[in-house]
């Protein structure tokens, strides 16, 4: 009488896989390594994969956060475009079962925020430099991720490596919070009421370690962890600047959820301001989305499927 | 009633029987249990998952094992030949014999270890490198109840070690044999569990 | 019944019927393993197969066990010992295995 | 021969009593007694310690929207946050406070203080067979011990799902936020496994080999059987558990997928293995207390255990069909419905031998001389809560009505009658009767008596509404039943439940303050307190380090009160002969 | 403080509650039988100076009534458990054209996918709502229960359903309302930090008010 089996629709499931895949195969590998080592008293073969050594030792050898001399630093500033003509429109997101939080948005009701744009430019875009920093102050004061109206504020955050994020609850119901990264140690953890707040930490780059709300589906959000201090998520109006980054060449990457990465050289002088902007293209939807694993966001009777593509 | 009729009786003795034997047969029906476990296990699973079994001779080496399973034996019978000369208090025949068995047992694990190494490093199993306890529900299944048999090898294995050593000391004879005996038990278990193992998960 | 008594009857018990036999048990021990390994790939069908090693595999597990762990010269109340879990296993299993009927 | 061999080990231990050092007398101890007292003061503790997780829950059931928990301030963030209990801290709360009250209180209180405590001394004999294993008994246990505690504060929390562990839940750290917690907990476990193996092998042996002259079968304290009988149970079914607890290790650490789906694996496979051994389990942690029950009450009656043969049979069945009940735990898992049908006949008939218990329990009591001392009160105490924990496992075992009521607070409520209202009970009962030969002193009286009225009454106030919230619809294991539209109308009665729990909880010290006081200043007890006939009472109290100068000889069973031969006392130990003692006896 | 069961509101409630009952008043019965017979020993037989109790060792007569009695009880109560229990959840009992949803438990949300206007699973009108489980009163529904994580159960105390969604499987529910009304399903089973929040709504339609919200609902799902 029972239909074993994975799926009897398999539209309609979530393909899991584990955050921690790769890093199962990491240890087999290294058990492995490690028996040969044994068996045969044979050397080396041990040399694989320790990816997390660098990102420590970045953070720690990072010079004390010294005052910063503005004869040495400039700005970079810029835009992230979506160039794509007709702007794809948000789903709506379903929140009758949690008529707290709907009654916070207007007569529109809550949408989803995957693609904002405003007058061509393109909110929520992450930006950061992805070479050429060498030495950066340590992280200082502590990011905050809000949760208002079942929704995450902001909805992608940019925190330095080591840095306190502050993750409160402005709703007076159960979010729980739960990041899935694939390099940091991920957390799973609860805040049922209003006012309660925990802090997180990621040690390693990262980017980007997804966060959602598994009592409310729709509910995601995006960290960028990157061991230096120069990065900034692009606002309402795609617009971003980067205050005080050293004078030198870098390269910068921009990292959107559903157009997926686009990088560009930038060269930082003394007191200059430098302009580096990206201009997302509409067919860039559903490019590869540098992330640990495949999301499926289900909003009620929508759902969006944003699939990582090898 | 339950008093002075049988106030005379003769007491009651027991099983007969040495207590560290049937401490001993106690402690094997836990094993039993241990393993029924493990092999249930394996049973179920392998029914619910049938197809994602690689046929016998695939992926694990049957004549080596066959060659293992066979030094098991032998270090059966060269336990029970131990115990029958230490009922007939020949020294050197003790010594010789469980000097064999020890050896026999130590060399069961090497092939076994060896067997290990071959799988996780040089075999692929559904695409991917090495065959590891992470490769599906068969090297799951496969790794814990061979692991586990090997387990109860190694501690046989030293025990034999430690009676040996004893042997060598005279520690036992005709008017000693209780310890050859318990052992004799616990490790003729482990060559039965092993007779179980070797064909459901190597033949069958 | 003094404790030497009861040593010694044991011990007699054992003395009257191993000796000659441990080296005959290890010869069917060794060559029940030698056909299962060939009956394992024998073009038959594949529950012929089962079967036939299933049985071998228990005749071997009795030889071990009634020969060289002694449950053939103990007393009946050592064998109900022994014996106990059994019963235990074969419900588990065959409880566990109704979900599939 | 086995007798003389184990009073050659007797004749040694009484020579070694002198030159042992503290720590192989107190610490690394091979005697069954000190082992025993070992076992105590452990399970004691983590008595306490499964109370106050307890306390934790009631306080967040009663008052979910409150906040501003006592003390919260003392708790990390990642536990209590703004004086909340947060729900991962809930979970861990719910699991651990049934783990360590199933684990490292009940079972190990039952077992391993009393099988080790009075098999070798109602059996006659010097020690257990193999002492040193029961040493290692004990020692398994604290590294469990240690592991359980450490796993609250490692990152993550404790083990958060359910004592019962179901897979998926406790095999994926991703779905709970449970890491490394819920790893030490299944290692716990593994150690636990191990002790109990190693303490059944030695009550097994020793009850078979080495009773003392004259102790048959038939002659043995139904304590004894008891705890025959449970030995038995822990040790085909405590390695099930450890093998699948090894496998769901597995899972979480090495990659392996017994029990996750997308692996291929069953999560039914677990809760198939889990209740094979659960069920026996919830056996083990009732059967010594009903053979405590049978003692104290024949004592305290002064009266032969009413149909001793049909109270031996009787646990001889439950435990038989102990190993045919646990798909009783799953009927709406999702297993096979014919399956379930099979396990509801068979759970339904084991409702039989507990009928059968209780009746010989009240036939004991009937026409008796009752002596209403606080053991005795215990012991009555048991047989009433037994009957209600009875009485409301038949509406679960009937299937159809165990659809509504499975995993409800009606479940919470049996499992608590059974579990706090019969094995405490009687544990504390046990403690009360025993406490006089372990430690030469008896426990007070007045303090005893107030302990087991405040006990027995917010008892029932605490777990008796429970079948009415039950009933209503309250799931088990909910942080906050305020949100749902049925449970509206419940928290008046969860509070009184809470206030209850509480005054519950505080009676507890009241006997641990009247067991350390009676230590110290209790009334000196001589070896028979109670004048009571089993063999344990015939030898001084506390018993010298092999118990016996000689071993006894055993002339008659075990419960000899007002026999009508003996005329100047009501009691005839065992080791006396009635034609000695009355002459007029020795002519049936 | 109201205990009670919540009233049914289901074709198998009647029985499941009927069989509740008579085991109440059997319990009762024997509950009232055993406590009262101790409080009654506790007083009657209390120790008194100089008494000495009846000598006895038990009475064969006795253990076979209070062996046969139960045990014929018993075998009542379960002859007649085994057939309510086939009816309601045996395989050969599963209506065969009942109207059948998808429901899929997640942590923590439970995903009904709704046959659509075609009344058949697995063809393009059907659409999925988020914790919200619509269904016409008086007929035959089935639900194919499934999981995607962990086991959670499905509980509807006012229609007596609970079953366990178990990942892996997908196990068939069937039951028949026989009013109207709003109820919650609740999550039986442990099944995360979010256990107690995993509630959805519940709402049982007349047929011709279950069709328009099904059109309704469909209509925008397409757009």
């Amino acid at each position: 009488m029972k239909q074993r089996g994975r799926a009897l629709n398999s539209q309609l499931r979530n393909s899991f896989s584990y955050g921690g895949k790769s890093m199962r195969s990491h240890f087999w590998n290294r058990s492995a390594a490690l028996l040969a080592v044994v068996a045969m008293a044979a050397c080396g073969g041990g040399g694989g994969g320790s990816s997390e050594g660098a990102g420590d030792a970045a953070g720690e050898a990072a010079p004390a956060a010294a005052a910063v001399d503005p004869s040495t630093v400039g700005t970079i500033s810029g835009m992230a475009n979506f160039t794509g003509g007709m702007v794809p429109t948000m789903e709506a997101i379903d929140m009758s079962t949690e008529a707290d939080c709907a009654a916070g948005y207007g007569a529109d009701g809550p949408m989803a925020q995957n693609v904002l744009v405003s007058n061509g430019g393109l909110a929520n875009v992450f930006v950061y430099l992805s070479e050429g920093v060498s030495g950066a102050p340590a992280a200082s004061g502590a990011a905050s991720l809000d949760q208002v109206n079942c929704r995450y504020t902001p909805h992608v955050l940019g925190v330095q490596s080591g840095q306190d994020i502050a993750i409160s609850n402005s709703d007076n119901l159960l979010h729980n919070i739960n990041a899935t990264p694939t390099e940091n140690r991920g957390f799973n953890i609860s805040q049922p009421r209003a006012g309660i707040t925990s802090t997180q930490r990621f040690a390693v780059a990262e980017v980007m370690v997804p966060v959602r709300c598994d009592v409310h589906g729709w509910m995601q959000a995006y960290i960028g962890v990157v061991d230096h201090p120069y990065f900034a998520v692009t606002g309402a109006d795609g617009s971003y600047s980067i205050a005080n980054v050293p004078a030198g060449d870098y390269t910068m990457t921009a990292w959107h959820e559903e157009f997926g990465t686009m990088t560009s050289s930038v060269t930082v002088t003394a007191g200059g301001t430098a302009e580096a902007s990206f201009d997302y293209s509409g067919e860039m939807m559903g490019a590869d989305v540098p992330m640990g694993e495949a999301l499926v966001l289900e909003h009620g009777t929508k759902r969006i499927r944003v699939e990582r593509i090898q | 009633m339950a008093h002075a009729a049988t106030a005379g009786r003769v007491p009651e003795r027991g099983l007969d029987v040495y207590t560290q034997k049937v401490g001993m047969w106690v402690f094997l029906c836990s094993e039993v249990m241990f393993f029924a476990g493990l092999i249930g296990s394996y049973v179920v699973l392998r029914f619910g998952a049938a197809d994602t079994w690689a046929e016998p001779g695939d992926v694990l080496n049957v004549p080596v094992t066959a060659f293992n399973t066979f030094l098991l034996i032998c270090s059966s019978v060269t336990m029970v030949k131990a115990f029958a000369a230490a009922q007939e208090g020949d020294q050197r025949g003790i010594k010789v014999w469980l000097l064999a068995t020890t050896l026999l047992g130590a060399t069961f694990l090497g092939v076994q270890v060896y067997e290990y190494i071959e799988l996780v490093l040089h075999k692929s199993w559904e695409g991917s490198h090495g065959f590891t306890p992470a490769a599906g529900l068969y090297g799951a299944t496969f790794f814990t109840m061979t692991g586990f048999h090997g387990f109860h090898v190694l501690l046989g294995v030293i025990c034999l070690a430690w009676a040996t050593i004893r042997a060598h000391k005279g520690h036992w004879g005709a008017d000693n044999t209780h310890g050859i005996e318990v052992l004799g038990l616990y490790w003729h278990f482990v060559d039965l569990v092993w007779i179980i193992l070797f064909t459901i998960v190597y033949l069958i | 019944m003094s404790e030497a008594g009861g040593h010694a009857a044991s011990a007699a018990d054992d003395h009257a019927h191993e000796h000659p036999k441990y080296m005959l048990i290890w010869l069917y021990l060794a060559i029940l393993t030698l056909l299962e390994v060939l009956v394992a790939f024998l073009a038959i069908p594949k529950w012929m197969i089962v079967v036939s090693l299933l049985i071998m595999a228990v005749w071997k597990a009795l030889l071990v066990a009634l020969y060289y762990m002694h449950l053939k010269f103990e007393p009946n109340r050592l064998r109900l010992v022994a014996l106990a879990p059994l019963p235990a296993v074969a419900i588990m299993i065959l409880a566990i295995m109704m979900e599939y009927v | 021969m086995a007798t003389i061999v184990a009073e050659a080990t007797g004749q040694a231990i009484l020579h070694e009593e002198h030159e042992q050092s503290f720590l192989r007398k107190y610490i690394f101890s091979t005697d069954h007694k000190v082992i025993a007292i070992q076992f105590l003061i452990y399970t004691l503790f983590f008595l306490m310690i499964g109370g106050l997780l307890a306390m934790l829950m009631r306080y967040q059931i009663a008052w979910p929207a409150r906040g501003e928990l006592p003390l919260g301030g003392i708790f990390p963030e990642t536990m209590v946050a703004s004086g909340y209990i947060l729900p991962e801290f809930y979970n861990a709360l719910v699991t651990m406070h049934g783990s360590v009250m199933v684990f490292l209180a009940i079972m190990p209180m039952l077992v391993g203080v009393w099988a080790n405590y009075l098999i070798p001394l109602q059996l006659g004999t010097h020690d257990m067979a193999f002492p040193r294993l029961n040493m290692l008994s004990f020692w398994a246990m604290v590294p469990a011990g240690i592991l359980t505690l450490a796993s609250f504060f490692v990152l993550g929390g404790a083990a958060g799902a359910g004592w019962t562990l179901y897979a998926p839940l406790s095999a994926r750290p991703d779905l709970t936020g449970v890491g490394l917690g819920q790893i030490l907990w299944l290692l716990a476990l593994v150690f636990i496994g191990l002790s109990s193996i190693l303490g059944s092998v030695n009550y097994i042996t020793t009850t078979i080999n080495m009773r003392a002259p004259g102790m048959t079968w038939m002659r043995m304290p139904l304590t004894i059987w008891s705890l025959f009988i449970t030995a038995i149970l822990a040790l085909l079914a405590m390695p099930v558990l450890s093998a699948a607890g090894i496998m769901l290790i597995f899972d979480q650490t090495i990659g392996t997928s017994f029990f996750l789906p997308e692996g291929g694996g069953q999560p039914l496979l677990w809760q198939h293995l889990f209740w094979f051994f659960g069920h026996p389990e919830v056996y083990i942690l009732i059967l010594p207390a009903m053979g405590f029950t049978s003692e104290i009450l024949s004592v305290g009656s002064r009266k032969p255990v009413f149909g001793y043969k049909a109270m031996v049979l009787a646990l001889v069945s439950i435990a038989f069909l102990g190993f045919i009940v646990w798909g009783h735990h799953m009927f709406q898992s999702g297993m096979n419905p014919t399956l379930g049908l099979a396990f509801t006949v068979s759970t339904l008939f084991i409702a039989v031998p507990s009928a059968i218990k209780t009746f010989n329990w009240m036939g004991t009591m009937w026409r008796g001389n009752l002596q209403l001392h606080s053991a005795m009160l215990f012991a009555i105490g048991f047989v009433a809560m037994f009957a209600i924990g009875g009485l409301s496992g038949v509406f679960m075992a009937s299937t159809p009505v165990d659809i509504y009521i499975h995993d409800t607070y009606f479940i919470v409520a049996h499992i608590h009658y059974v579990l706090f209202g019969g094995s405490l009970f009687a544990l504390f009962g046990a403690i009360y009767f025993w406490y006089p030969k372990m430690f030469g002193r008896v426990m007070n009286e007045t303090m005893g008596k107030i302990h087991f009225w405040l006990t027995f009454v917010l008892f029932n106030v605490v777990f008796f509404p429970m079948h009415g919230v039950g009933m209503v619809g309250m799931m088990r294991r909910i942080y906050d039943s305020t949100g749902y539209a049925h449970l509206q109308g419940i928290e008046d009665t969860n509070a009184l439940i809470s206030w209850a729990a509480f005054g519950l909880f505080a009676s507890g010290f009241l006997f641990a303050f009247n067991f350390f006081w009676s230590l110290k200043k209790g009334k000196k007890a001589g070896a028979n307190p109670w004048n009571a006939t089993t063999l344990e009472w015939q030898t001084p109290s506390p018993p010298k380090h092999g118990n016996w100068e000689e071993i006894p000889v055993v002339y008659h069973g075990p419960h000899e009160y007002s026999h009508p031969d003996v005329e100047d006392k009501d009691w005839l130990a065992q080791n006396e002969r009635p034609d000695v003692v009355s002459p007029a006896a020795g002519s049936h | 403080m109201d205990w009670a069961l919540p009233p049914n509101y289901s074709t198998f409630g009647v029985v499941i509650d009927q069989l509740f009952w008579i085991i109440l008043v059997i319990t009762g019965i024997a509950f009232l039988l055993v406590e009262g017979g101790i409080l009654w020993f506790c007083i009657k037989y209390r120790g008194r100076e100089g008494a000495r109790a009846h000598y006895t060792h038990g009475s064969n007569k006795l253990e076979i009534i209070w062996t046969v009695i139960p045990a014929i009880i018993i075998a009542i109560l379960g002859a007649y458990s085994a057939a309510v229990w086939q009816d309601i959840k045996g395989a050969s009992n599963r209506p065969a054209d009942a109207l059948e949803f998808l429901v899929v438990g997640k942590q923590f949300e439970w995903n009904i996918t709704y046959p659509g206007m075609d009344r058949t699973l697995g063809t393009a009108d059907d659409f999925t709502v988020l914790n919200q489980f619509h269904f016409p009163v008086n007929e035959d529904i089935t639900i194919l229960l499934e999981s995607e994580d962990v086991i959670h159960s499905f509980f509807i105390p006012e229609l007596r359903v609970k079953q366990d969604a178990v990942p892996g499987m997908t196990i068939p529910v069937w039951f028949d309302a026989t009013q109207t009304g709003n109820f919650e399903i609740a999550c039986a089973e442990l099944c995360g930090l979010g256990h107690y929040y995993m509630m959805a709504s519940v709402t049982v339609h007349s047929a011709a008010d279950f069709d328009a919200w099904q059109a309704s609902r469909a209509s925008e799902t397409a757009q």
